[in-house]
This record gives C-alpha cells, sequence and structure tokens, in this order.
C-alpha cells in the first residue's frame, strides 16, 4: 500500500497532516507487566478515562499498536519479551516508561533480576516518574508525548 | 429455577437496565489537563527542601531504601566552635526522582524538618531521563541553579 | 477466650512431648499455638508422615534459609482441628543439601520444593519435577545464599543490558502425527493478569494440560529485603501483592512486631482491622472488574474500578498514595488518621450498598454470566486441601477456613462476623463469594469504626534503629487472596537474616494445573480469572 | 448500445452511492459506538479530535494509512494480502440489494432475499483465508469459531427470513417495504415485527452472531484469542477488516429495518409525505435511517451490557434453540397462510 510520492512531499505531507492526526489516535497496546499496570488501568477507567478521551483504544495485539507503555518492572527474564512486542509493533511506535521500575529499576536496583530501566533495550519518549504514577500523571505524558509528535520531534 | 426466572434470565431484561440506567447518569470523568481535583493532604509527589534548615546530616539519604537521595557538596561552612573557627562542607541532598518510589522515609528521618513533601505537583513527566534528576535548588523551588552563596549554598 | 487458648497450649505440650519422645527430635511449645521440633535428617521423613497421619493436612509453607555453615530447611504445617502450627526444623549439611520431598504427602509441595530448589540448591530426592521455576535454566547460582552478592548499579549504566535466555523449550508433536497443539497463552496476553505464561496442550479447543511458567516478574525481593533495614522493607512488601498493599504491610509489621515482642495500641489495630478490610473489598472488586473483563463485559470492568475508586480515595485520605502506602509500619502506623476520616468511612458504608445491589441485579439474572460460570472448574474440597490452597478460593469449595477466626490475630476476635462458604466449588462459587466477602468486610468495618478507641497510634517501645533479637518468627494474616505469611529470621543486626514470603496466590496457582484439564480455553480463561492471581506476589 | 451503457452507468452510480452511504456511516458509527459505550461507561469518550471528538474516525483512518504495513515472515503472502480485499468486498455486496427509499436501491434484484443469504456467508472464506494465511495459532483458533459460528446461524438466518417471504410471496426486498406499507387505523402500522414476533427474535440473535458482535463475538474475543483472525494485520489492512466489521454492522441493521420495520415506511408521518414530490425520497430516507440508528442503538447497548458466551454455548444456541424455533414459525406461517 506503499504510495509512492517524492520525498520532499512525502515528509512535508507527513508533517502538516499525518502528524496532526497521530496524537489523537494512539492506540497503546494492553500491557501490564506490575503495579503500574492497576494504574494504568484505573486510568482508563471512568474517573479518568484518559485513553477514550484521548482516542486511544487498547489493542491486544502489538501489530494494531502505536503505543507501548512500560508499565511495571522489567526483568531479565522478561526484557527479550518487550523487546520482541516492541519490534512486533508497526512503525511510528511510540514508547512511555512508566513508574520508577520502568525508568531506572526503581526499589529494585540492585536485584540481580531486574533491568535498570527499560531505555536499556527499546528507545523510550517520555518517562514518568512516581511508583506508582498517579492517572493524571500518566496522562500529563501522553499529553507531553502528543505535544513531541505534534512538533515532529520523534527521531527514528 | 423457575420458568419465569428463566425466561428473565434469557432475556437479560435487568442486566439491560441496570446500563440503561447508567446511560443517563451524568459522567462522573475527571478530565484532568483542563479540570484538576483538589489533591489530598497528605499526597507525596516531591520533596521541598528548606535550605536554611538542612543541617547537612545525610539522614536522609541513608534512610532511602532505593539510594535515589545523594548528598551533593554545595559549599564551605565555617562555624565558631570555641573560639576556633570549624570549616565544614556544607551538603544538600540531590533526588533522583526515577528512582525514588514516594515511601516517605527521608521525610521521617529529617531531625529538623527541612526535607518536607509537596502536595500539588503532578506534571512531573519529562522526555530524557536526566531532567528526572533533582538538585537541592530545584527541590528549594529556584528555576535555575542560583549563584554560590546565594539561598543557603555556603554563607 | 482464655479457655479456648489454654485448650490449644495444652494440645501443643502435648503435641511436642510426643515428638520428642518418638523422633529424636526437640520440640517445644511456644508462644501463639506454635510447636517447634527440630529434627535430624534421618528422622524427617518418618517425622513427616506422622505429622501427617495425626491431621496436619495443610502445609502452608517451606522455607530455605542459608545459616552459613549448613542449610536448613523450614517446614510450616497446620492442623484445623486443634489449631495448632508446627515447624519443622531440618538442618543440611551445605556440601551436600539433600532431603527427602515430602511432594507425596502433601502436594502442595510441589512448587515449594522446586522454589527453594531454584533459590537456595537444596535437592529433594523423590520429587517429580525439580526444575527451577522463578528463575530461567541458564542462570547460574542460588541467589538466596549468603554468598549470592548484590550489586547495585550506578545511577547510569553504559552499554547493552545482559539478557537472559528464556526461551522455554516446548515439546511439540510432529506435523500430521499428533492431534494436539501447543498454545503458549502469555506472558503478554490480556487475560493473564499481568505476565504469567501458561504452556497450554489443546486438541481442538479443549485444554488437555496446561503448565503454568512464572518468574516473569522475579524482582528478587527476598534477596532485596536482606540487605535493607527492617523499615526499609515495608514499602518493599507494598509492591508484593499491589492491589491489596495494606495486607502485605500488616504480615511484615506482625511479624518483626512478634520477633521483638511490641505491643501495638489499641487505636493502631482497630485502624489497621479497618483499613485491611478496606484494602479487602477494593481487592475484589478489582476482582470483580478484572474478570468482567475476561468475560468480554468492559462495562462491569468499568464499574468495579469505579467503586474502587471510592476505597482508593479513603486510603489516599490516610496514606497519602493511591496504591503502595507505606501506612503501616512496625509498631502502629504511621501517623494518625486525618480528622473526618471516619465520617468519610461512614459515607462509603452507606454507598456501597446501594452500588452492589446493582452488580447483583447484573450478574444474577443474567443467563450468558451464569452458564459462562456454573459448574465450571470444580475444586473438590478435599483436593483444595491437599493442594495448599487457601483464602476465598477454598471457602468456595466449602472449606470454612480463615485466620481471622481460625489464628485470631489483632482484634478481630471482637468483632462479629461470618465465614462465608459455598458448597459449589465452581467458578460461579468463587465469584458470589468474594460478593459475600465484601458486604462481611463492610459489617466488620462497621463495628469497628462505632468501637474506635482514641488514643496513640503508634507503640511507645519502638526505638528509632530496630535491631530485633536474635530469633525468627512466622506470621500469618488472612490476605484478600488467602493465607499471607512471613517467616523472619533476625540475626540481631538492622537488617534481617532472611525474609520468606509465603504468598497465597503462589500457592492457589500452583492448584490451577490438577483442575482445569479436560475444559474448553474459555472455561480456562474464566477459571483463571477466578483464582485471583497478582503475578508480584507470586514471582516476588 | 446506448441501453447498455444507460445500464452500466446506471449500477455505476448505484454502486457508488452504496459505497459512499456505507462509508460516511461507518465513519459515524466508529464515532458513535464509543461514545454510546463510554456514556454506558459513565464517561465521556473521544471528545479531543474536533468538536466532541467527531474527527476522531478521520484521526484513525489517516493513522492507519500511513502505519507500517508488516507481513509476517511465515505468512502465506498471497492469502495473507488477499484477505482483507475480500473480506472487504464480500461484505459490500449484500448493500447493493437494501433500498433506503421506494427506488432507491442499487439492483432491485427479483431474488434479493435469496441473494443476501448467499453473499452474506462469503465473508467466512475471507476470515477463514485471513486466519489461515497469518500462520498465527490464535489466528486459526479465531477463524476455525468463525467457520463453525456463521456456519450454524446462516441456516436460521435464512429460515427466519421464510415466513416473511411466505406472506408477500416475493424474495424482492421492495417488496416486502411495500407489503409493510400500510397501518391500521392509521396508526398502529403493519410491519412483520408483529405478523413474526417469533422469527423477528431468530433473525436479531442470528444477525447479531453474523456480524460477530457481543454476546457473539468469539471469533475475535480479546480475553482469549488475543484479537482472533485479525491478530496479525497491521495498519490499512486491519483497518479493512475493522471497515468491513462496521459494514456487516449497517447491513444487518439496514436488514432488520426491511424486513422486520417495515423499511422506509412510518404510519402518519409516510402517508403526509407522499404529496411533497421529490421531498418524499428525502423523508423516507430520513425514516430509513432514523429507523436503522435505533437498531444500531439497541445492538450497542447490547454490547455494552452482556458478556461473551462460551464457543460450545454459542455452537448449541443456534442449533438447539434457533434452528428449531425458525422451523417451527416455518410450519406456523405455512398452516396459518393455509387455512386463511
Amino acid at each position: 500500500m506503499e504510495v509512492k510520492l517524492p520525498k520532499v512531499i512525502l515528509t512535508k505531507l507527513d508533517r502538516l497532516v499525518f502528524d496532526q492526526a497521530r496524537p489523537y489516535t494512539m492506540w497503546p497496546l494492553t500491557f501490564g507487566l506490575a503495579c503500574c499496570a492497576i494504574e494504568m488501568m484505573a486510568t482508563g477507567c471512568s474517573r479518568y478515562d484518559a485513553f477514550e478521551r484521548f482516542g486511544m483504544l487498547f489493542r491486544a495485539t502489538p501489530r494494531q499498536a502505536d503505543l507501548m507503555i512500560v508499565a511495571g518492572t522489567v526483568t531479565k527474564k522478561m526484557a527479550p519479551n518487550v523487546k520482541r512486542l516492541y519490534e512486533q509493533m508497526p512503525e511510528p511506535k511510540y514508547v512511555i516508561a512508566m513508574g520508577e521500575c520502568a525508568i531506572s529499576g526503581g526499589p529494585f536496583y540492585d536485584s540481580y533480576s531486574v533491568l535498570n530501566g527499560v531505555d536499556e533495550i527499546i528507545p523510550v519518549d517520555v518517562y514518568v516518574p512516581g511508583c506508582p504514577p498517579r492517572p493524571e500523571m500518566l496522562i500529563d505524558a501522553i499529553v507531553k508525548l502528543q505535544r513531541k509528535i505534534k512538533e515532529g520531534r520523534i527521531e527514528r | 429455577m423457575s420458568v419465569i426466572q428463566k425466561i428473565k434470565n434469557l432475556s437479560h431484561i435487568l442486566p439491560m437496565s441496570v446500563t440503561f440506567k447508567h446511560l443517563f447518569k451524568p459522567p462522573i470523568t475527571l478530565q484532568y489537563p483542563e479540570e484538576r481535583q483538589q489533591l489530598k493532604q497528605r499526597y507525596r509527589c516531591l520533596q521541598r527542601l528548606d535550605v536554611k534548615k538542612c543541617i547537612s546530616c545525610g539522614n536522609c539519604a541513608r534512610a532511602c531504601p532505593n539510594g535515589a537521595i545523594e548528598m551533593k557538596v554545595v559549599g564551605i561552612e565555617e562555624k565558631k566552635v570555641k573560639d576556633k573557627v570549624v570549616k565544614k562542607e556544607k551538603k544538600h541532598p540531590e533526588v533522583y526522582l526515577g528512582r525514588c518510589m514516594y515511601c516517605g522515609l527521608c521525610v521521617d528521618a529529617c531531625p529538623v524538618k527541612a526535607l518536607t513533601w509537596r502536595n500539588d505537583v503532578l506534571e512531573l513527566a519529562e522526555y530524557t531521563r536526566e531532567e528526572l534528576f533533582y538538585p537541592w535548588w530545584k527541590l528549594a523551588g529556584y528555576e535555575v541553579e542560583p549563584a554560590k552563596g546565594e539561598g543557603g549554598g555556603g554563607q | 477466650m482464655e479457655e479456648a487458648k489454654q485448650h490449644v497450649l495444652e494440645a501443643e505440650q502435648r503435641l511436642a512431648q510426643e515428638l520428642a519422645g518418638k523422633f529424636n527430635a526437640s520440640a517445644e511449645a511456644k508462644r501463639r499455638h506454635r510447636v517447634e521440633v527440630s529434627v535430624e535428617r534421618g528422622s524427617f521423613f518418618p517425622l513427616m508422615e506422622h505429622l501427617k497421619s495425626t491431621g496436619f493436612d495443610h502445609l502452608s509453607c517451606i522455607t530455605g534459609v542459608d545459616l552459613g555453615e549448613s542449610l536448613e530447611a523450614v517446614y510450616h504445617l497446620w492442623r484445623q482441628g486443634d489449631r495448632v502450627l508446627a515447624e519443622v526444623h531440618v538442618e543440611l549439611p551445605r556440601e551436600q543439601p539433600e532431603i527427602e520431598s515430602v511432594v507425596s504427602l502433601w502436594r502442595a509441595a510441589d512448587w515449594h520444593e522446586r522454589e527453594t530448589y531454584d533459590m537456595l540448591g537444596i535437592v529433594f530426592r523423590g520429587h517429580p519435577d525439580l526444575r527451577r521455576i522463578l528463575l530461567p535454566e541458564s542462570f547460574q547460582g542460588y541467589p538466596l545464599r549468603r554468598d549470592f552478592k548484590l550489586n547495585p548499579q550506578p545511577w547510569y549504566r553504559e552499554g547493552k543490558a545482559e539478557l537472559w535466555e528464556t526461551e522455554v523449550k516446548v515439546e511439540e508433536g510432529e506435523a500430521g502425527e499428533t492431534e494436539t497443539m501447543v498454545l503458549n497463552i502469555g506472558p503478554q496476553h490480556p487475560s493473564t493478569h499481568g505476565v504469567c505464561r501458561l504452556v497450554t496442550t489443546l486438541s481442538g479447543e479443549t485444554v488437555l494440560k496446561v503448565d503454568p511458567v512464572i518468574g516473569y516478574l522475579h524482582r528478587g525481593i527476598e534477596k532485596i529485603c536482606e540487605n535493607r533495614t527492617y523499615p526499609q522493607i515495608v514499602p518493599l512488601t507494598d509492591r508484593l501483592d499491589y492491589i491489596s498493599a495494606m495486607a502485605n504491610n500488616w504480615g511484615y509489621a506482625l511479624a518483626v512486631e512478634e520477633l521483638m515482642g511490641i505491643k501495638v495500641p489499641e487505636r493502631a489495630e482497630y485502624l489497621r482491622v479497618i483499613l485491611a478490610e478496606l484494602q479487602r473489598i477494593a481487592n475484589h472488586l478489582m476482582f470483580i472488574a478484572a474478570f468482567g473483563a475476561d468475560l468480554g463485559a468492559w462495562t462491569v470492568m468499568m464499574y468495579g474500578f469505579r467503586e474502587r475508586e471510592m476505597v482508593l480515595d479513603l486510603m489516599e485520605q490516610v496514606s497519602g498514595q493511591r496504591l503502595l502506602y507505606n501506612y503501616i509500619t512496625i509498631g502502629g502506623l504511621r501517623e494518625d488518621v486525618p480528622q473526618g476520616w471516619e465520617d468519610n468511612v461512614r459515607i462509603f458504608l452507606q454507598e456501597l450498598p446501594k452500588r452492589l445491589k446493582d452488580y447483583k441485579t447484573y450478574f444474577f439474572n443474567n443467563e450468558i454470566f451464569l452458564r459462562r460460570c456454573r459448574g465450571v472448574g470444580v475444586l473438590e474440597p478435599e483436593l483444595a486441601i491437599e493442594l495448599g490452597v487457601t483464602g476465598p478460593m477454598l471457602r468456595a469449595s466449602g472449606v470454612p477456613r480463615d485466620l481471622r477466626r481460625d489464628e485470631p490475630y489483632s482484634v478481630y476476635p471482637k468483632f462479629d462476623f461470618e465465614v462465608v462458604t459455598e458448597q459449589e466449588g465452581d467458578t460461579l462459587a468463587r465469584f458470589v463469594i468474594r460478593l459475600r466477602e465484601i458486604e462481611e468486610s463492610l459489617r466488620i468495618i462497621e463495628q469497628a469504626i462505632d468501637d474506635l478507641p482514641e488514643g496513640e497510634v503508634m507503640a511507645e517501645k519502638v526505638p528509632k534503629v530496630i535491631r530485633p533479637p536474635k530469633g525468627h518468627a512466622y506470621s500469618r494474616v488472612e490476605s484478600p487472596k488467602g493465607e499471607l505469611a512471613f517467616y523472619v529470621v533476625s540475626d540481631g543486626s538492622p537488617k534481617p537474616y532472611r525474609v520468606r514470603i509465603r504468598s497465597p496466590a503462589f500457592c492457589n496457582l500452583s492448584a490451577f494445573p490438577h483442575y482445569c484439564t479436560g475444559e474448553i480455553i474459555p472455561d480456562m480463561i474464566i477459571n483463571f480469572a477466578s483464582v485471583d492471581i497478582v503475578m508480584g506476589e507470586i514471582d516476588r | 448500445m446506448s441501453e447498455l451503457i444507460w445500464s452500466i452507468a446506471k449500477a455505476l452510480v448505484g454502486v457508488v452511492a452504496v459505497i459512499l452511504f456505507l462509508s460516511l456511516n461507518v465513519l459515524f458509527l466508529t464515532w458513535l459506538e464509543r461514545k454510546v459505550i463510554a456514556r454506558i461507561h459513565v464517561r465521556y469518550g473521544p471528545n479531543r479530535a474536533g468538536p466532541f471528538g467527531l474527527l476522531q474516525p478521520i484521526a484513525d483512518m489517516l493513522k492507519l494509512l500511513t502505519k507500517e504495513d508488516i507481513v509476517p515472515e511465515k505468512a502465506d503472502r498471497l492469502v495473507f494480502n488477499l484477505a482483507p480485499v475480500m473480506a472487504f468486498l464480500f461484505a459490500l455486496l449484500p448493500a447493493v440489494t437494501i433500498g433506503i427509499g421506494s427506488g432507491l436501491i442499487a439492483a432491485d434484484l427479483p431474488a434479493g432475499v435469496l441473494y443476501i443469504a448467499a453473499v452474506s456467508s462469503l465473508s467466512t472464506i475471507a476470515v477463514l483465508m485471513a486466519a489461515w494465511g497469518s500462520n498465527n495459532k490464535y489466528s486459526l483458533l479465531g477463524g476455525m469459531r468463525t467457520a463453525a459460528q456463521s456456519l450454524s446461524y446462516e441456516i436460521p438466518l435464512v429460515l427466519s427470513m421464510l415466513g416473511i417471504v411466505a406472506i408477500v410471496g416475493s424474495l424482492s426486498t421492495q417488496d416486502i417495504v411495500e407489503a409493510q406499507s400500510s397501518a391500521w387505523f392509521g396508526i398502529i402500522p403493519k410491519w412483520f415485527i408483529f405478523y413474526q414476533p417469533l422469527a423477528f427474535i431468530v433473525f436479531l440473535s442470528a444477525v447479531v452472531a453474523e456480524m460477530g458482535r457481543i454476546p457473539f463475538d468469539l471469533p475475535e474475543s480479546e480475553s482469549e484469542l488475543v484479537a482472533g483472525f485479525h491478530t496479525e494485520y497491521s495498519g490499512m489492512k486491519f483497518a479493512m477488516f475493522m471497515f468491513a466489521e462496521y459494514i456487516h454492522f449497517v447491513v444487518g441493521s439496514a436488514l432488520l429495518v426491511t424486513l422486520f420495520l417495515g423499511g422506509w415506511y412510518l404510519p402518519v408521518i409516510s402517508p403526509l409525505a407522499e404529496n411533497l414530490g421529490v421531498l418524499k425520497y428525502l423523508v423516507q430516507v430520513a425514516i430509513f435511517v432514523a429507523k436503522m440508528y435505533v437498531v444500531i442503538f439497541f445492538l450497542m447497548w447490547v454490547r455494552g451490557t452482556l458478556t461473551r458466551t462460551k464457543v460450545n454455548d454459542m455452537l448449541g444456541f443456534g442449533w438447539k434453540g434457533l434452528l428449531p424455533l425458525a422451523l417451527l414459525n416455518v410450519v406456523v406461517t405455512g398452516v396459518v397462510l393455509t387455512l386463511r
């Protein structure tokens, strides 16, 4: 389905049209690892309703997802799977590292089985501190990611 | 089970009525970026440092289970003890928010209550890991690092 | 009350004498229904056989401890009849840490022994399937031995992370040869509630065999605990069962308080009960929500979470956090509840039953829902006890066991509540029992909030640096998921020597493969959902 | 010669009109569904993209258009790529015989109902192709479920239409609507839902199953099979499946309106509109669309309420519940018609 157009026009089109549309339909992957996943679910539920309001639909399969919210501790046993899920997602794709564990290993920073931050295996666009972050903080991260996409600052 | 109950169950009329009732209730959603809820008094989101009170004891760094607090030297303090001038390093905590788990042990450990919790910040998300370092001047509420000697740096 | 206690103590003393005479073991009855037995390796198995035949039908936990010179295996057994907990210690030489497996006596020992082997390298002779459970097979060393050191990482780390080889080899039949298909459900799957992986052998849609592969969230909390001081461990316990963090805090605090002999003030005890029961409500609401999501009814999930938010608001008012509180601490509570909190709880107590009425209307007049749950995944009571199942899951099979009543801790004896049971033992029963437990919890909170005494919330004796005397304590609480126990060994230093966590979901999950075969996939999925697992607690 | 050109042009206009009508409705539906479900959940639903989030479907389309198109390495490329296109085309086929006003129909086939019954099962093939081509176990299970489901529900679906066909004596959808366009006492419409309540229930259940919506959304049940047959599809191909699904939704609702709810006829209003000339058609279309949206809203409400059935329950309900009922309905209708 590739449309063959000169690259200049394509990038312009990308900037002007698609980058304005994309922030409103970032479909996240149904992917929870630990504690933060519960707050992620709470964010999606009626009280905050962050995902639907921003046009995000949870997709269970990575093929249809655009956004991966790494919610929880990434262990060394799980890391290859996280990487693989990320690779299975089609471009353009975004990553939010939610919570301390995903940022730096958090409370388990000296453990023998925990990865010190998910950015060691996949590139991260926005980091949300918190253990777990409040739903508002996650929404704030989504807003910041939207801004980043609109301004075309996603490099990949 | 009676036949009537069975038919009632099969028609799903009662579950449908429950959802129908909810259809006309006002949404309970809090539209966050526009609306903000009153955060709870005890909510912990970011430490606040009172530089005037801090005595550089380092209890907070020792109490932290995550090693997220590091005492950074900010200047030399001169003290007069029995007619002698003792030079002492002045240290303030630096918090790495990317590792803090908001358990509150550092604040509990502070003997002079120089470290307290703020409960009004929600916009903490950052684009890079480095921005999650909160040096003492950020914790104390300065926008940029103040010059030496200012704000308790090294009087 | 006192009489009953005396009766229990007598039974314990009798048992201690009997064991000491028969098996060349040193046994003594200790405080709070404990009988401690130390036994030589030679007479270990006959002793266990004897215990089994005298009614110790529940294997609570198997713990391995590295004593330095030698290793030690600790077994906790429970007899419902006269409510005695037996603690069997066996010392094993470090060079050859081998011991007979007790899987033939208690099938619940299966996963416990695998974990002990995984973490400490104790070999259980006669175990049917002794392989690593939490760590991958390629892992070198035994993390919970004392000579295994953690290496804290700096704040930034250069270079690539080391990744573990985690592919599980799955024997798949040759094409055309067999009719079966192996389906990997998880570790990323919408209905595994985290990162559990079910290696399922299917014939068409019928499940022939399920092998849960866990450890994808193994964070080594038990090892980290050895490197933290006692108060620093409290926030870590939050992260075990993150849906019911209060119960975890409490279980750990109880163990340390037992070690130190701290008496918690009355007001703190009442508040702990209120908080734990609120937590139970939150947990069960979350269960209902997740169950609804697994059934494809997102509406139920939304409603469940909506109600749960009310509990979270109450929790946040007292502790300042929504999910992981670090509120119940050693010696009491971190601080007193804020002014007017009791009134907020009362409002909640009035509001929730109204919402629950909607739930009942929704679920019990819903033919599709009833048909999906009724008769699915029947767990017989005998099998349930043998597999070490606890909590609502056991009570749904008609076994009235509840630690709040059987081994009363805190001020639970003062309250009038019922241990709810259901007879069917199927998924529907496991669902209904949670709804009924919510109502029971509401009753307890109502009583507790009315009698809430004034006073301090922190014991006076608690020192700044907590150094419990040498010894060990095993404390059990009824967490929303079942029997949660902490076994804490102290060597007198400010850091614990060993912390062992007996998590209810771990044992409940270990029972799952034994009763779900022969079902079709949708049945297995909701059966799995009805176990109510949290991976943080299972993998630790 | 000119006659041929004329008929081709007419057909083309008809097809374009059908596609336009469906596309607009589908785009609107994706938005409406999310909104309605959100309100059942006591929340707002999409409200960022444009006013009330109305631009949401367009943003979704734009995004899906530009997503990377992944074909799994082990997939059967031809089958895998062909499946979404076929799903899309097969979903369009039954739409051409549904009229939204008297004469406003792309192709008024004399055997319209029969044609619908025949084509609507074609989409199963596309789903099976997708399931097989993906070379994914979840897809395969989803595909097998789809096949079983549409086989079991096709028969009651057709049988329930039989009673109406017997009453009307014609297979054309236009004739069926005409037969319903009168009323007792000018108020109570003579819709077939009143003549054939049993058939209505059977048809409603069967058509929901054919659409693959809750409670019969087993082929793509999220909690069991991740995403069923379209687990491996991304970007535009996934969009085509999604589009096909919603077209099924629209067509099924439209069919329900045509067969049982009197099509574009509404008592009191329709007789008044007869004298309005060309505007008459506008009123007809409005009535039809309004009715269709009532049905659609009902189905959304069902989706917001019910849980998913089990595979064996679903098959049992089809064969042991709906099929005997449909047969009974045919027999009763036959007896009554003979006696009259």
